[in-house]
């Protein structure tokens, strides 16, 4: 069986924002413009969360890479009354934009914050949407998205490795964010694969994971930074 | 054919005298039909004018069909199509006794509600509004009206209830 | 049909294209863009990103002849695979629903930016005229950077002409930098710095984890120094009077008081030499840069204004460190003191010894391809470009890829001057600040729609070429801007032409490897055909294994030491400013892309906009809260911006992003903000042309409320309870409680 | 006072109440007419929003829910009016109900239908609202019978049959009453016909008395548990969620009571308008303001406490993110809100309440509007408040309702009224044969005092 999972080295991360771009450029996730920002509405399924520390001079700052922790006890899925996300025998939070009808509590609900809506719908005008991801719908206004974990591209390494007639390699899969990290601070892999560098990682002392005390079994791995 | 003699009277014990007169007279209680606009305290009737219903009973049994039917609804449609969120099991008992609680007030009300419209054999659009003195059910007069064979002894049934009348 | 067999095709083709006009740009088109595709297929082409110096390989995903995402080259040696923010947003130049994609020509009055569309034949045809007209010394070229083919070519184009040589525009501390590095370490060139094998970085002012030369190269080997090795977390000191996101991710900040970057670096070499610690020879090479007697730290203390003990302990850090290695430039660099700044932190590697061994210096690898093309290489400084323009000495001014309008200094005054200019000819794919005064607009295709041979700005451990053909095909009318110079050559005739013999610049690029195969990694003994093919295949040609070649050491003395001196009284004007580029606006390229706009800057986390960074402390004197519309003056000049309160600024400094403020440049960038530079003045950093970009001081004043999109929270509303997020601190939070608010 | 001169009085009476549905009122139909207009709003805005999209409205993230939802549980808070508190008085066979119960559960069946119109306007894609509704369709899924979004259908869905029958069941014998004066003076006329209908051929036999008695009261006995369990699951769609100041066991108790108390406001300016406005001061008596009124004031006693225990178990919790809500609510962005609400809730009910002077028609109807905004506040701030602040602290919220919303607030009222205006004007709205029923009660004393007495000497 197996369990996607991600690990984060919040000491790698210098909080360049590639992966945000990234994001953007895999799945056709719409930008709202300045005014609809203003109102707290731009959507960034990844976002690189900024904190300080101390005073000047002493002044520390700490980057934290968020995007949806694809919890294993969801608190976002049972509140969904028409199974819009629901949990994936992989593991992964999935959320099925066809069935949104837009009640917003699965987002209300999310202690992470990683939920973005629709507020209208998407305008990319000529040519920019000979751009968009062939592979990711574009979602319209009065629906819920979120971070995927790029599925459609596990999927699609699944597909190959099922003409090859073998199982998904370690690291095949790489998700935009962890792709384009210069860093190399993000890595995707099988959480129940013993030999997979995420749970190499996973097994580390400096691992841990965000808002442990809610039980919500994140499968966002993050290794605490030395700094 | 039979003749109906309809008689108003103000107050519910001058009711009851005509009725134990209309008695005396012979006439059975098929005969007599009473009609207030406001129900009228029972121990004015002797006891043969007496009624009864069976409204707690069917209560209960539309309470408990209504549960029944929302949690067999909400289990099977869970498990026909099984999505498993937040880690819940598919048919999760708590979740699903809210729903079924719900079933069971609904269940109750319906039957409830059912219940009384047979019982008051309603609703029967045509068959009010054709007596003559109806009106004067809207100035909380009673109203007895007494059916009686052909010929016979409509005068005995108009007397018995002129002399209840004084 | 194999590449070498259209190249004979297009050759015939080529020069037509430009004489007998558009009749065959399809087909000429068609045949430079290999067909493979499946429909739905998707095709992965590798390509090169100019969208900075840095010059990383990239694979661009394919699908339908539309590009769809862009990856780093793992083979690459700038990038290994890595993609920054910059460079995913070239997606957004290419598919810019306000690019240029006609030739236009002027219809109205100058920087109207009212033009109407013309044909090639056309506009070339009065390029030419343009360039013919003009007397040789009063012609004035702009292109975007020296390195690489494009730029030989623009030289050779000058020379051909005997006008002036070329300007390039690259950033203004690149300049300092590499002459620094001359003095200090006698390399030819910025040296490359083995960060990934170092245990302990000074950087005295190079903000690399910033957008500063080769971001991805730089930050990849920070995280390679940190985690890459299991023996040692590896350690970075960032001394900078900004919190740049490079001092956000050191170890240790030294926010110094800005231009005495100088004087801490040579400080820190006197206690080196004192700790007994340096070799004979590394003391001598020393001293033959620096006679004179360093600082003491105490004395370097008060004027870096830096509490001593903090100077001690990074001293101590750095004299005890295995293998410690300094950088040097960024803000450094931009001060009139720059050179001494620079030249006095890589000396410091003198005394660290770590000049060609892991973990240190190396000389930089450096192809040079065009060094065939053009034996000089001569350029012209922006400021001496601005006296000629100022003087009105120029007629034609020929822009290439470039908006020197926007990235100069307002005191180098182009904004008027190019108004007195005869004939502008820009080539460029927006109508940027620049373009706007053009007279004639040649749309320029992006790297990703043309043939590419491109040198790594700053160079990596090892030689790197990128090169690529045409990953789709290019949009509306564009063109190579190689292939526009090559035309415009060609139609000036004679002597010029006959120095431009090929029909386009894919031609240049064979012909110039085949020169240098020799000395291209992997090339000796190669057949040139075959490397072309399989370097296109690859994506280039890239050297293999472990940096090489120590730097030979200081050639003669270094700069006096000196202080900065900034534009602008103290008393009329307190505060110094450090403009910067953040990773959302770089300097000002990516202003017209909806996903850099909306991109919120790491540490304001700003959207949309521009901002000034004021300390808590200076703000609060002013009266001045976050978000607040302030009018910053210089002597140079004055513009609005809206206030962060920054808890990381250091008081007495305030920093403002470049790139905003775009009087044009399309729907997206128009009006957003204000240009930092207009208010930086005309002075230079001594002993070189570049401009002191960071020797300016400003007057503040509040002009009242005001708002800014911001993606997260601000310093002002973490008045309460702050969290470090569980990644940091697994269930500590650190309370910030202020008294009022605490029940 | 003889039987048939208080029989008169009677009469005399009911014919004032009679009169709205008789004769033209220009009052009630301008009435109408402006709630009308005010309506309109309504539909024009939500309308607005649908076409629009539902970015129109000032919600964003992280406060996904504002306006809508506010107003939904303030709505279906008011239907806790008529219904549990007319049950509650029948079941417990208190004689002053006789002429409230109807207009009460007026009031709840109207605000039902208000409150459930809520979350489908504050849908993203109302179109397709039906996927929420548990029938087989060509889908093959059915709802999430998990979320409290489905058992808030459900309830609610029980709760309007129930209360819409519930008010129809003694609406029967009284359209019976006026089908027989229609008949006599104005046969032949839409309203005959209209009252016809309503009483579907009662004619108040023994029998059909003794089941529709039997009828209201099991109907009573089964709509307070109803009632009970709608607010309850309103609240669980907030306790449901794990977010600061809404995850809280307390938080169905504290729905409930706050409910009610929000009914009784209505219920009582409700009755001090009507006394005004159809001048029937004989049914809607001193009497019933002070009974009512002590009702009104145990639950702002009851409010006030279960606040404070809230409050109080949040502040002594002290864990980070509750107390950044509570912060904040207490002394920061959102105390302007909070502290008007105290005023509103706690202070004017126990400054005028306790005092027999307090408890007439004019005090009780200020108090039922001071609730009124309390009540509102309270809501805002419990939906608002809580959004506003996440645990990850990068992430912080503000909002302001947007013009759409607002819109589709104040029409939500224009309907209330609405509706109102037109009960009154088909509907006795005070319960006749329950009254005269009342009366028949007391004559039946007096013959019993009577004899009694005779029997003495």
């Amino acid at each position: 069986m197996t369990r996607w999972g991600m690990v984060i080295d919040t000491d790698r991360c210098t909080g360049c924002a590639a992966c945000m771009v990234a994001c953007h450029a895999e799945n056709n996730i719409q930008t709202v413009g300045e005014v609809e920002a203003g109102k707290g509405r731009a959507m960034h399924w990844i976002r690189i969360e900024r904190y300080y520390e101390g005073e000047f001079p002493d002044i520390k700052v700490r980057f934290q890479p968020v995007m949806c922790q694809q919890c294993g006890h969801a608190p976002c899925e049972p509140v969904c009354p028409v199974y819009a996300t629901y949990h994936t025998p992989e593991g992964l939070n999935a959320m099925v934009y066809a069935r949104c009808i837009g009640t917003r509590y699965c987002a209300n609900n999310c202690p992470y914050t990683v939920r973005f809506f629709n507020w209208f719908s998407p305008d990319f005008p000529q040519p920019l949407e000979r751009q968009l991801n062939p592979d990711v719908s574009v979602r319209s206004a009065g629906i819920m998205e979120k971070c995927t974990f790029c599925v459609q591209r596990i999927q699609g390494a699944q597909d190959v490795a099922k003409d090859e007639d073998r199982e998904v390699r370690d690291g095949e899969i790489r998700t935009a964010c962890s792709q384009s990290c210069p860093a190399e601070a993000i890595v995707f892999g099988d959480l129940d694969d013993p030999e997979s560098r995420v749970s190499e990682f996973a097994e580390q002392a400096r691992a841990t994971r965000l808002l442990e005390e809610l039980s919500t079994e994140p499968s966002v791995i993050y290794m605490r930074g030395g700094r | 054919m039979s003749k109906r003699t309809h008689a108003a009277f103000v107050s519910p014990y001058d009711v009851r005298e005509a009725l134990e007169r209309l008695e005396q007279d012979g006439f059975s209680t098929g005969d007599v039909e009473i009609r207030s606009s406001a129900p009228l305290d029972h121990d004015v009737f002797p006891e043969r004018h007496a009624v009864h219903s069976r409204m707690p009973w069917m209560a209960l049994t539309g309470a408990a069909l209504g549960g029944l039917g929302l949690f067999s609804l909400v289990a099977w449609s869970s498990s026909v199509y099984p999505l498993p969120t937040g880690g819940m099991p598919i048919v999760a008992i708590p979740t699903t006794g809210v729903i079924t609680f719900e079933g069971i007030a609904i269940g109750a009300i319906l039957c409830t509600v059912a219940t009384v419209l047979y019982e008051c054999g309603l609703p029967g659009l045509w068959s009010a509004g054709t007596g003559p003195l109806d009106h004067h059910l809207a100035d909380d007069h009673v109203l007895v009206s007494v059916t009686c064979d052909e010929g016979a002894s409509t005068e005995w049934a108009a007397k018995a209830l002129e002399t209840a009348r004084e | 049909m194999r590449r070498r067999d259209f190249v004979k095709a297009s050759a015939l083709t080529a020069g037509a294209t430009v004489i007998e006009g558009c009749t065959d740009e399809e087909h000429f088109i068609i045949q430079q863009v290999r067909q493979t595709t499946l429909p739905g297929e998707t095709v992965w082409r590798p390509g090169v990103c100019r969208q900075c110096a840095a010059g990383c390989g990239i694979q661009v995903r394919v699908v339908d002849g539309n590009a769809k995402k862009i990856e780093g080259n793992e083979a690459h040696p700038v990038n290994r695979g890595g993609v920054c923010a910059l460079g995913h947003s070239l997606l957004q130049e290419l598919y810019n629903p306000d690019r240029v994609l006609q030739p236009q020509r002027l219809a109205g009055a100058r920087g109207s930016g009212s033009f109407e569309v013309a044909t090639w034949d056309d506009a070339m045809a009065a390029a030419v005229q343009a360039v013919s007209g003009a007397a040789p010394d009063r012609i004035g070229i702009v292109a975007r950077d020296g390195t690489g083919l494009t730029g030989a070519l623009w030289r050779r184009f000058a020379s051909a002409l005997a006008a002036p040589a070329p300007t390039f525009l690259e950033a203004p501390e690149t300049e300092v930098e590499r002459l620094a590095a001359r003095v200090a370490l006698g390399t030819d060139d910025y040296p490359h710095f083995d960060i990934a094998r170092a245990e302990l970085v000074l950087s005295i002012g190079a903000p690399f984890a910033d957008r500063w030369r080769s971001p991805v190269h730089y930050i990849r080997a920070l995280a390679e120094m940190r985690r890459g090795r299991a023996t040692r977390r590896g350690r970075l000191i960032q001394a900078e009077a900004r919190m740049s996101l490079t001092a956000a991710n050191a170890d240790v900040w030294l926010p110094i008081q800005p231009g005495t970057e100088g004087v801490l670096a040579r400080a820190l070499a006197g206690y080196l030499l004192e700790s007994g610690g340096v070799a004979a020879p590394a003391r001598q090479r020393y001293e033959r840069l620096f006679p004179s007697a360093p600082p003491t730290l105490a004395e370097a203390a008060t004027a870096c204004d830096i509490r001593e003990d903090r100077l001690l302990e990074v001293a101590e850090e750095l004299a005890g460190a295995e293998n410690a290695l300094v950088m040097g430039g960024g803000s450094a660099a931009g001060h009139t003191n720059g050179l001494f700044n620079v030249t006095a932190a890589l000396g410091l590697n003198l005394l660290l010894g770590n000049l060609g061994s892991p973990g240190g210096v190396f000389s930089p690898t450096r192809v040079d391809l065009g060094r065939a093309l053009s034996s000089t290489g001569a350029a012209t400084p922006a400021s001496r470009l601005a006296e000629r323009l100022r003087d009105g000495a120029v007629d034609v001014l020929i822009v290439a890829d470039a908006d020197p309008v926007h990235t100069l200094p307002g005191g180098f005054g182009i904004a008027d001057a190019i108004a007195g200019v005869e004939t502008v000819i820009v080539l460029g794919s927006s109508l940027d600040d620049t373009a706007v005064h053009a007279d004639l607009l040649l749309p320029i295709s992006t790297e990703l729609e043309r043939f590419e041979a491109a040198e790594p700005g700053t160079t990596a451990a090892v030689a790197a070429l990128g090169m690529t053909e045409p990953v789709i095909e290019p949009m509306g009318e564009s063109r190579h801007p190689a292939d526009v110079l090559i035309a415009l050559a060609s139609g000036l005739g004679g002597g010029v032409a006959g120095q431009f013999p090929w029909s386009d610049f894919e031609e240049v690029a064979e012909a110039s490897i085949e020169v240098e195969l020799a000395r291209l990694p992997g090339g000796s003994g190669a057949d040139a055909s075959d490397f072309f093919d399989e370097a296109l295949e690859r994506g280039g040609v890239f050297g293999e294994g472990d940096p090489a070649g120590a730097p030979p050491g200081p050639s003669g003395a270094g700069p006096q030491p000196a202080g900065g001196r900034f534009e602008g009284a103290p008393n009329d004007y307190p505060f110094v400013l450090l403009p910067f580029e953040s990773v959302r606006s770089g300097t000002g390229r990516a202003a017209n892309r909806p996903w850099m706009q909306e991109l919120p800057d790491p540490l304001s986390t700003v959207m949309w906009n521009c901002w000034v960074e004021i300390a808590p402390a200076d703000a609060e004197e002013l009266g001045i809260h976050d978000q607040d519309l302030l009018r910053i003056t210089s002597p140079q000049g004055s513009i609005e911006l809206h206030a962060v309160v920054d808890p990381a600024s250091r008081p007495g400094v305030v920093s403002v992003p470049l790139g905003h403020g775009h009087s044009g440049n399309g729907r997206y960038a128009e009006g957003r903000g204000a240009n930092v530079l207009t208010l930086v003045g005309s002075s230079l950093v001594d002993g070189t042309s570049a401009p002191a970009w960071a020797a300016t001081r400003v007057h503040i004043e509040r002009l009242g409320e005001g708002e800014l999109v911001r993606f997260g929270r601000s310093y002002e509303d973490m008045g309460h309870d702050e969290v470090i997020p569980v990644g940091w601190a697994p269930h500590e939070p650190l309370r910030k409680t202020n008294p009022e608010k605490s029940v | 006072m003889t039987v048939s001169a208080r029989a008169a009085t009677a009469r005399s009476h009911e014919e004032n109440l009679i009169k709205p549905l008789t004769a033209f009122r220009p009052k009630l139909f301008v009435g109408s007419l402006i709630s009308g207009g005010v309506m309109a709003l309504l539909f024009y805005s939500w309308g607005y929003q649908i076409f629009n999209d539902i970015g129109v409205a000032g919600i964003n993230r992280p406060v996904f829910w504002g306006f809508y939802i506010t107003n939904f549980v303030f709505w279906i808070g008011i239907s806790h009016a008529g219904t549990l508190i007319s049950a509650i008085l029948r079941v417990t066979q208190a004689e002053w109900r006789r002429p409230i119960t109807r207009c009460a559960e007026a009031i709840t069946t109207f605000a039902l239908m208000i409150g459930g119109l809520f979350p489908l306007i504050h849908l993203g894609r109302p179109w397709i609202f039906w996927y929420m509704v548990p029938i087989p369709t060509y889908r093959g899924i059915w709802p999430n019978f998990r979320s409290p979004l489905m058992w808030d259908i459900m309830a609610i869905t029980t709760y309007l049959t129930g209360s819409l029958l519930y008010l129809y069941l003694p609406l029967i014998p009284d359209m019976a009453i006026l089908r027989d004066r229609a008949l006599k003076e104005t046969p032949k006329t839409l309203r005959a016909f209209f009252f016809r209908i309503m009483a579907i051929g009662w004619r108040g036999t023994p029998q059909q008395w003794h089941s529709l008695e039997a009828g209201i009261k099991a109907m009573a006995v089964i709509i307070i548990p109803v009632a009970v369990s709608v607010h309850t699951i309103v609240s669980w769609d907030f306790a449901m969620a794990i977010q600061p100041m809404w995850h809280s066991t307390i938080f169905g108790p504290y729905f409930v009571v706050g409910a009610i108390y929000s009914g009784v406001a209505v219920l009582m300016v409700a009755m001090y308008l009507l006394r005004k406005g159809l001048g029937i001061g004989e049914y809607l008596s001193d009497k019933v303001f002070n009974n009512l009124g002590l009702l009104f004031l145990a639950f702002a006693l009851l409010w006030g406490y279960f606040t404070f225990a809230e409050h109080l178990t949040v502040w002594y919790g002290n864990e980070h993110i509750e107390r950044l809500v509570f912060n904040e609510r207490i002394f920061g962005k959102y105390s302007g809100f909070f502290w008007t609400m105290m005023v509103t809730n706690v202070l004017i009910p126990l400054a005028i309440l306790p005092f027999p002077k307090g408890r007439k028609p004019l005090g009780t109807a200020i108090v039922g509007l001071a609730v009124l905004v309390g009540m509102w506040i309270e809501r805002y701030l419990i939906v608002v408040g809580t959004l506003s602040y996440t645990r990850l602290d990068y992430t912080v919220g503000t909002y302001a309702p947007s013009w759409t919303e607002m819109g589709i607030f104040v029409g939500s009222i224009g309907m209330f009224l609405f509706l109102y205006f037109v009960f009154v004007q088909t509907t006795p709205i005070v319960s006749i044969w329950e009254v005269r029923e009342g009366h028949h009660l007391e004559v039946k004393a007096q013959r019993q005092a009577l004899a009694a007495s005779r029997e003495e000497p």
